[in-house]
């Protein structure tokens, strides 16, 4: 298409939100009934339809945070402690008691919407581990996004949907709002506001992948969260946490189907090719890595680390023993062959569900590789690693804690808020908060609303962003369609060019020199000092050469700054990397001059970068539990 | 598996506006080709394989095929999503075919009622304080909190 | 295109030589002159123009293998022993002895062609390493096609550019010819012929390579090297051996820079990210590959697999200390100023010169990365598994060796037949005598040309290909065009359709399969039995799912036999890799599941497949030396 | 860094039956449009950036960029190649140029002669035995063999 003459819109509002996946939902929910309440107006803004936005898109087979404390299942102390060894440590048990005393509203509430959690004769939740229950969830998403709509709209709120956001609009160290543009029509949306929540998820596709080729789209967490929480949060000025500690599923081998239920529901056992159950003769590599290696459950990153080691060896692949897991909780119908029958119907069905819920990939691997997962084990593996403030992963906007749980270090002033003022995250953008996953992401997005909406009314001026900026911002938004009108017909290919990039062509480079500097799969997940410096120095060439990406399309430009975006990711991990002289998540990331834990770093390893001065700044933080 | 469109049988959403997988593709790859009135993927290298597309598709027209570069050829996930249940279809490479039927809500398209029939929350009402829309009713319990 | 018209060519011919790089040249040439002498006709057939075809095309900055007998310099005694010591013991001595004493007449002729051979003041070759000597090699190639060309010309014989041979004809156990189609038109060529010689070339892209995306081509072996040797032979019903020593070189990371010049004319050590000379500190790790760990030099896989364990660990990457050896060479210079300056503009000349005349991808890196090498040091690492019967790579057919050297078990007739009657190989076509190079390979191809014509002469009849096999091969060539032209239109994305799979495709998904199963570069070069198993399940599948493979346009069509072809390779390979239960080339492949050498295969591990039962066949050889 | 046409400078080898960088490209790249009259690279994924189309283009028209996947932007190698030397024109992504030259043969162009000058060999007589045409003389010694 020729360069675009773009119209802009300029929408002024109180709260914007951007993003609306579970904690876009949760916030926009939560906001119209306080927003309404108070007068005030909210707009919500994604890049795509909110029916299937963001992670939940798919569905999802579990949802992995529910302690149902009104019946007495779990209490929020426990995952409180639950959450800190998973994490090694590093944790703000503020942020997670915080989302446990509120889940369980946001998954009753899910379930009188319309969800269909599972649940035995007598009407309980049926759980497959401790904090998680199962679901059948094919419209999760569907159905949070209907109540959420429906909120905004009785409320009179407003909806952006296919507006891709690229920058925040700051009045010197407030926010201001934000710019982005649709990726429909020729159209950008210059937003206003007095408050903004970054809820625009985690990101992936900065490492590469194991696919080659096609395959690149089948990742665990969806190739659409591209790192604009990041990207948004990091250029508005605010101070980063857990940066570090990127999170690596295990998953089954190449279409990423999530584990939890065979480890957990039907209490599968992994071996590797040798038939040896290495979670069990891998115990001792845990050693430097007490006293969290002996803690119920082993951390992920452990339980990881084994794993990688047996692959690193040439014992692979692991196998989840899912035929034995199945024979083994049929055994007990063996007598009676009717009912025996029935009962491994019944797991058959369990297994196609979990992953078509959620994977449906991983369904279409077992069809085509003509495996029952009654008969045969399947292969898992580590996957490339992701950024998510969610699930094990932390990394995210360092934010102020709950007024009645925060230590004064961790509290100033509005819950969720970042250390910018009136700009606040919640899901996969609030950080060292883990394991929230969907239901306490949607339920972190209403505790940083409501948030918002006090921040509001205690600091009720327009901001004014600077005009100046707006145009900057525009023109970078044109800039890729001029480059590619300029240059294109220079040379016969249109792909090789001289004068320009083309988008995906930069996400290849982005993710190979990521994998092989910063410990990616092809690394066994370590890397060292050198390493990590050359792999800024790269960053920072990539980043100039960014500048020559094209766009022959609105698609296309979205492809651009959503690379743009991952960079920043790459760069905050990087340098935060370099920062921990230790190795505390051996099956994240394994720091081979540093190999072993050290308690010089029992805190948190925060990075932000200067918006004046375009310095980047490692900050330690004290780790303080309001636990234990 | 990146998902195209059967050409016969896709009717460009008989010219609406918006066609259904353009609407839903949370990738945004599904893109209308307004000559031939048809749909196709633009990047099946970003294909999530979620078949949301092919969830909402109304023709059917929407397949996947298992991504070339690791996924032998031959099999099917063919899902006909209803109002109340999905129906999947799995055919195996060497030819089997299961279905699966698995419940997707309990309540009609549409019907989630906002409040959950908790009401807006009887201690759901000073901005100040810690507690959120409709609770504590819909939490079961009331507000945890510590001693600092 | 729409399927094309095939018109057939009918050829007849005394000796088809098949393929026209280093070693279809020395057939071409020798073959004229013995063919002339007897009133025979030689026809020689490639996909490519000789002037600039094969492994050879861009240039080469050293002759590997010279030995300058005349002037005293080595013996072909000593190149045994060498050649010995780096295979780890398993040789076939008579061919290389056969190579070795032929070699400098070759290398001679090179330079009175017009090969700038580098010389000192007295006008002895300069040598970079014992058999190894340096030249100004841009146009190699096309002084060797010129030759050969004339030689060809001068005798009347015929040359057929652009046709790819696809497969063998036979007429029972006899070969009877090949067939192939035109590159540029819709011909069918049916050769016939009373011997045929197959020097087609190694194998490239059976394993993943490093890059991500585009940067596929940038291969060290190049790319057009697609196993049409090894499936020509193998179909014919040839033996093949070694095809468990797949070569690894190590090379500077990315653009594939060959090392020999660095380590050998410049001294050049390589260290770790840690500084560390691993090539001493990593000595105890060879001691289960005694007495080879000791022998000098250090065999090259054995040095492959001491940087495979520090990148393994974490601490790479593997860095050529080019800034310390040009500094060292420059060292005696130093008190004279204008002498030093003049010799460190040689050596850096020098430098750039190696990567000009052979990888200039490598050099084009260098500059994109802002490295000088007096300055700075360059990554290395090792590649991806090739397929080459010469270099450290030693697959290819178990040929008949020299009447006058070739022990009893050696020699069935001709020198460098295949155990088919009427069949040749020479250069990486013929197994068990590496470290031929290009002047072997070109030697090798003269060796087995006079071989075929006293084969003609002695065996004078034209036999007759069975008419029923041309029209099924006929129909293979139209058959990706019908599939096309049959389910175009089922989809409304040209690459994505149930019905068919683009050649693309087809080979990541052969890479990705190679490399996770069969011990690529991704698996540290490691693998055991249940992935080698496991891989040949997928193989099969990837063979029956190839008969959907599409073309539109020769091109392509082209891709779909290099597929094929290469996919022969993948499982010859993958037999032999489960037949040798040891590890006796760890730094080319490692049986985890038999991590040591084991004395019971002091021998060849054959593979045959069987063209009347499609089984295939391992069979055990001895290693005889005669030398020592 | 695959090889690409720039579109200004190439004249389509003037509409000639072959072009010269379809005739070279060993891997069969480089191709013709002949509606524009100018060669495209139709494959850049498989180059292996050899450099024969460059080199024998008679318009200069042929330039690299590096592979994209690895290669920072900014860098050049041009070969300028005559009948003895080749010039090189290498450009540092910092903006430094540097300029090699090597010597490519010694010889006038075709003018390799066969048998290098050796004659066809005085024991390569008897297709029997094991002597190479033009040798003894260009090995330089008599035939080495082994006792058995
Ligand atoms: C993909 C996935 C996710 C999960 C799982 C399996 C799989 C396969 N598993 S299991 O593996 O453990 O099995 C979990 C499970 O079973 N149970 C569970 O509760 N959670 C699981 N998750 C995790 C949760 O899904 C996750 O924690 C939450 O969704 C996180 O919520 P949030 O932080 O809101 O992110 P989001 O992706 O939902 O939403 C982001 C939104 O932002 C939009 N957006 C992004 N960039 C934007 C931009 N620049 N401009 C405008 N809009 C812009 C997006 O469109 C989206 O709406
Ligand atoms: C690519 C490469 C190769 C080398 C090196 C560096 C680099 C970057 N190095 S260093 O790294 O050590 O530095 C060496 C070096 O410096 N010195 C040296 O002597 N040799 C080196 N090689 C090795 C030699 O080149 C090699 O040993 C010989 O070329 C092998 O000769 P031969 O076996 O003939 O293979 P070929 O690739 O030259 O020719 C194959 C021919 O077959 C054609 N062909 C293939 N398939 C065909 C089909 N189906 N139908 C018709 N024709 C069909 C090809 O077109 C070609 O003409
Ligand atoms: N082996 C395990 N032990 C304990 N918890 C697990 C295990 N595997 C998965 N989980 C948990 O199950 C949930 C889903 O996991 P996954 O499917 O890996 O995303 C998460 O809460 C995980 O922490
Ligand atoms: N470190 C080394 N020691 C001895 N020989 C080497 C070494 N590196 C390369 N060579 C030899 O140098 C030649 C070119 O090597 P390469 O550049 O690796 O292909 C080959 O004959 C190699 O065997
Ligand atoms: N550069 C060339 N080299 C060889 N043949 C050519 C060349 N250009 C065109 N042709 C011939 O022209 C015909 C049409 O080719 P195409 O342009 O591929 O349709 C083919 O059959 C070729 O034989
Ligand atoms: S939703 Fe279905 S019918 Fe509508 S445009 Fe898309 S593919 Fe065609
Ligand atoms: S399967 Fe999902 S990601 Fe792929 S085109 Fe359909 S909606 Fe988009
Ligand atoms: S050789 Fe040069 S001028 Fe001739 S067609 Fe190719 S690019 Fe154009
Ligand atoms: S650089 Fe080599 S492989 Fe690439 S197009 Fe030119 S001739 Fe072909
Ligand atoms: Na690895």
């Amino acid at each position: 298409m020729p360069v675009p003459n773009f119209e802009t819109v300029e929408v002024t509002t109180d709260l914007l939100i951007c993003g609306g996946g579970m904690a876009g939902c949760g916030a926009a929910y939560e906001a119209s009934y306080w927003a309404k309440k108070n007068g005030l107006k909210v707009t919500v803004v994604d890049k795509a339809a909110l029916d299937r936005s963001g992670a939940v898109a798919q569905g999802l087979s579990a949802i992995n945070m529910y302690l149902n404390i009104g019946n007495g299942e779990r209490t929020p102390e426990e995952f409180c402690r639950y959450v800190r060894n998973d994490m090694m440590g590093i944790v703000r048990q503020d942020l997670c008691y915080d989302i446990a005393r509120h889940v369980d509203s946001s998954v009753h509430l899910f379930e009188k919407w319309g969800l269909p959690i599972w649940r035995d004769a007598e009407g309980k939740p049926i759980r497959s581990g401790a904090w998680q229950v199962m679901i059948s969830g094919e419209s999760y998403k569907i159905l949070v996004a209907e109540a959420a709509k429906k909120a905004l709209n009785e409320a009179g709120m407003e909806l952006y949907e296919r507006v891709f956001i690229i920058e925040p609009l700051m009045d010197g160290d407030r926010i201001a709002g934000a710019i982005g543009f649709s990726t429909r029509e020729e159209k950008i949306y210059v937003f206003k506001a007095k408050a903004v929540l970054a809820v625009m998820g985690g990101c992936v596709h900065v490492f590469r992948p194991r696919s080659t080729g096609e395959g690149l789209g089948r990742t665990w967490y969806p190739p659409f969260s591209t790192g604009s929480s990041t990207y948004f949060t990091i250029r508005a000025g605010a101070e980063r946490t857990c940066e570090d500690i990127r999170f690596v599923p295990v998953r089954f081998k190449d279409a990423y189907g999530p584990v939890g239920a065979w480890f957990l529901l039907f209490k599968s056992t992994a071996t590797n090719a040798l038939d040896e159950v290495y979670t069990e003769t891998r115990k001792p590599d845990l050693a430097p890595w007490e006293p969290y290696a002996s803690t119920k459950p082993i951390p992920t990153n452990l339980r990881n680390y084994q794993g990688i080691l047996e692959e690193r060896d040439g014992k692979g692949p692991l196998l989840m023993r899912t035929e034995r897991a199945i024979a083994a909780l049929a055994e007990a119908y063996k007598g009676d062959e009717k009912a025996f029958k029935k009962k491994m119907k019944e797991l058959e069905s369990e297994a196609w569900e979990d992953f078509l819920d959620m994977t449906i990939g991983q369904a279409n691997l077992w069809a085509a590789m003509n495996i029952r997962p009654e008969q045969m084990p399947s292969e898992i593996t580590g996957a490339e690693p992701y950024f998510i403030g969610s699930h094990s992963g932390a990394n995210g906007c360092w934010c102020s804690g709950p007024a009645d749980l925060a230590p004064a270090e961790y509290n100033w002033g509005y819950n969720r808020m970042t250390t910018v003022k009136g700009l606040f995250a919640a899901g996969d953008a609030c950080g060292a908060s883990p394991h929230k996953f969907s239901s306490g992401s949607f339920t972190e997005g209403r505790i940083a609303a409501k948030a918002a909406i006090k921040f509001i009314l205690e600091n009720n001026t327009m901001p004014n962003p600077d005009p100046a900026q707006v145009e900057e911002f525009k023109a970078r938004i044109k800039k890729p369609f001029e480059i590619y009108e300029q240059y294109k017909d220079y040379g016969t290919t249109d792909e090789v060019n001289p004068n320009y990039i083309v988008p995906r062509q930069y996400l290849f480079r982005l993710q190979k020199l990521m994998d092989e500097y910063a410990g990616g799969w092809s690394q066994n997940y370590a890397t060292n000092k050198y390493k990590l410096e050359h792999c800024l120095k790269m960053l920072e060439w990539l980043k100039e050469d960014g500048e020559k990406m094209i766009a022959r399309s609105l698609h296309e430009l979205m492809r651009v700054f959503e690379n743009i975006q991952r960079t920043w990711q790459a760069e905050a991990h990087v340098r935060t990397v370099l920062a921990r002289e230790e190795t505390r998540y051996p099956g994240y990331i394994f720091r081979a001059d540093f190999p072993k834990m050290d308690e010089n770093f029992n805190c948190f390893v925060n990075v932000k970068w200067d918006r004046n001065t375009g310095n980047w700044e490692i900050i330690k933080r004290p780790v303080i539990y309001i636990v234990d | 598996m990146p998902a195209y469109v059967i050409a016969e049988k896709c009717d460009g959403c008989k010219g609406q506006d918006k066609t259904a997988c353009m609407y839903i593709c949370p990738n945004d790859l599904m893109i209308l080709d307004k000559e031939r009135m048809k749909s196709y993927q633009r990047d099946p290298q970003m294909c999530w394989e979620c078949l949301c597309c092919a969830k909402i598709c109304p023709q059917q027209a929407i397949d996947v095929r298992g991504y070339a570069d690791f996924v032998p050829m031959g099999s099917q996930c063919v899902p006909l999503r209803g109002s109340q249940d999905i129906m999947w279809t799995i055919k195996f490479r060497d030819g089997e075919v299961k279905r699966f039927k698995f419940p997707i809500r309990t309540t009609p398209e549409g019907g989630a009622v906002v409040d959950g029939g908790y009401g807006s929350g009887s201690k759901a009402t000073d901005i100040n304080d810690q507690y959120l829309f409709t609770e504590p009713e819909s939490a079961g319990f009331d507000l945890a909190t510590l001693k600092k």
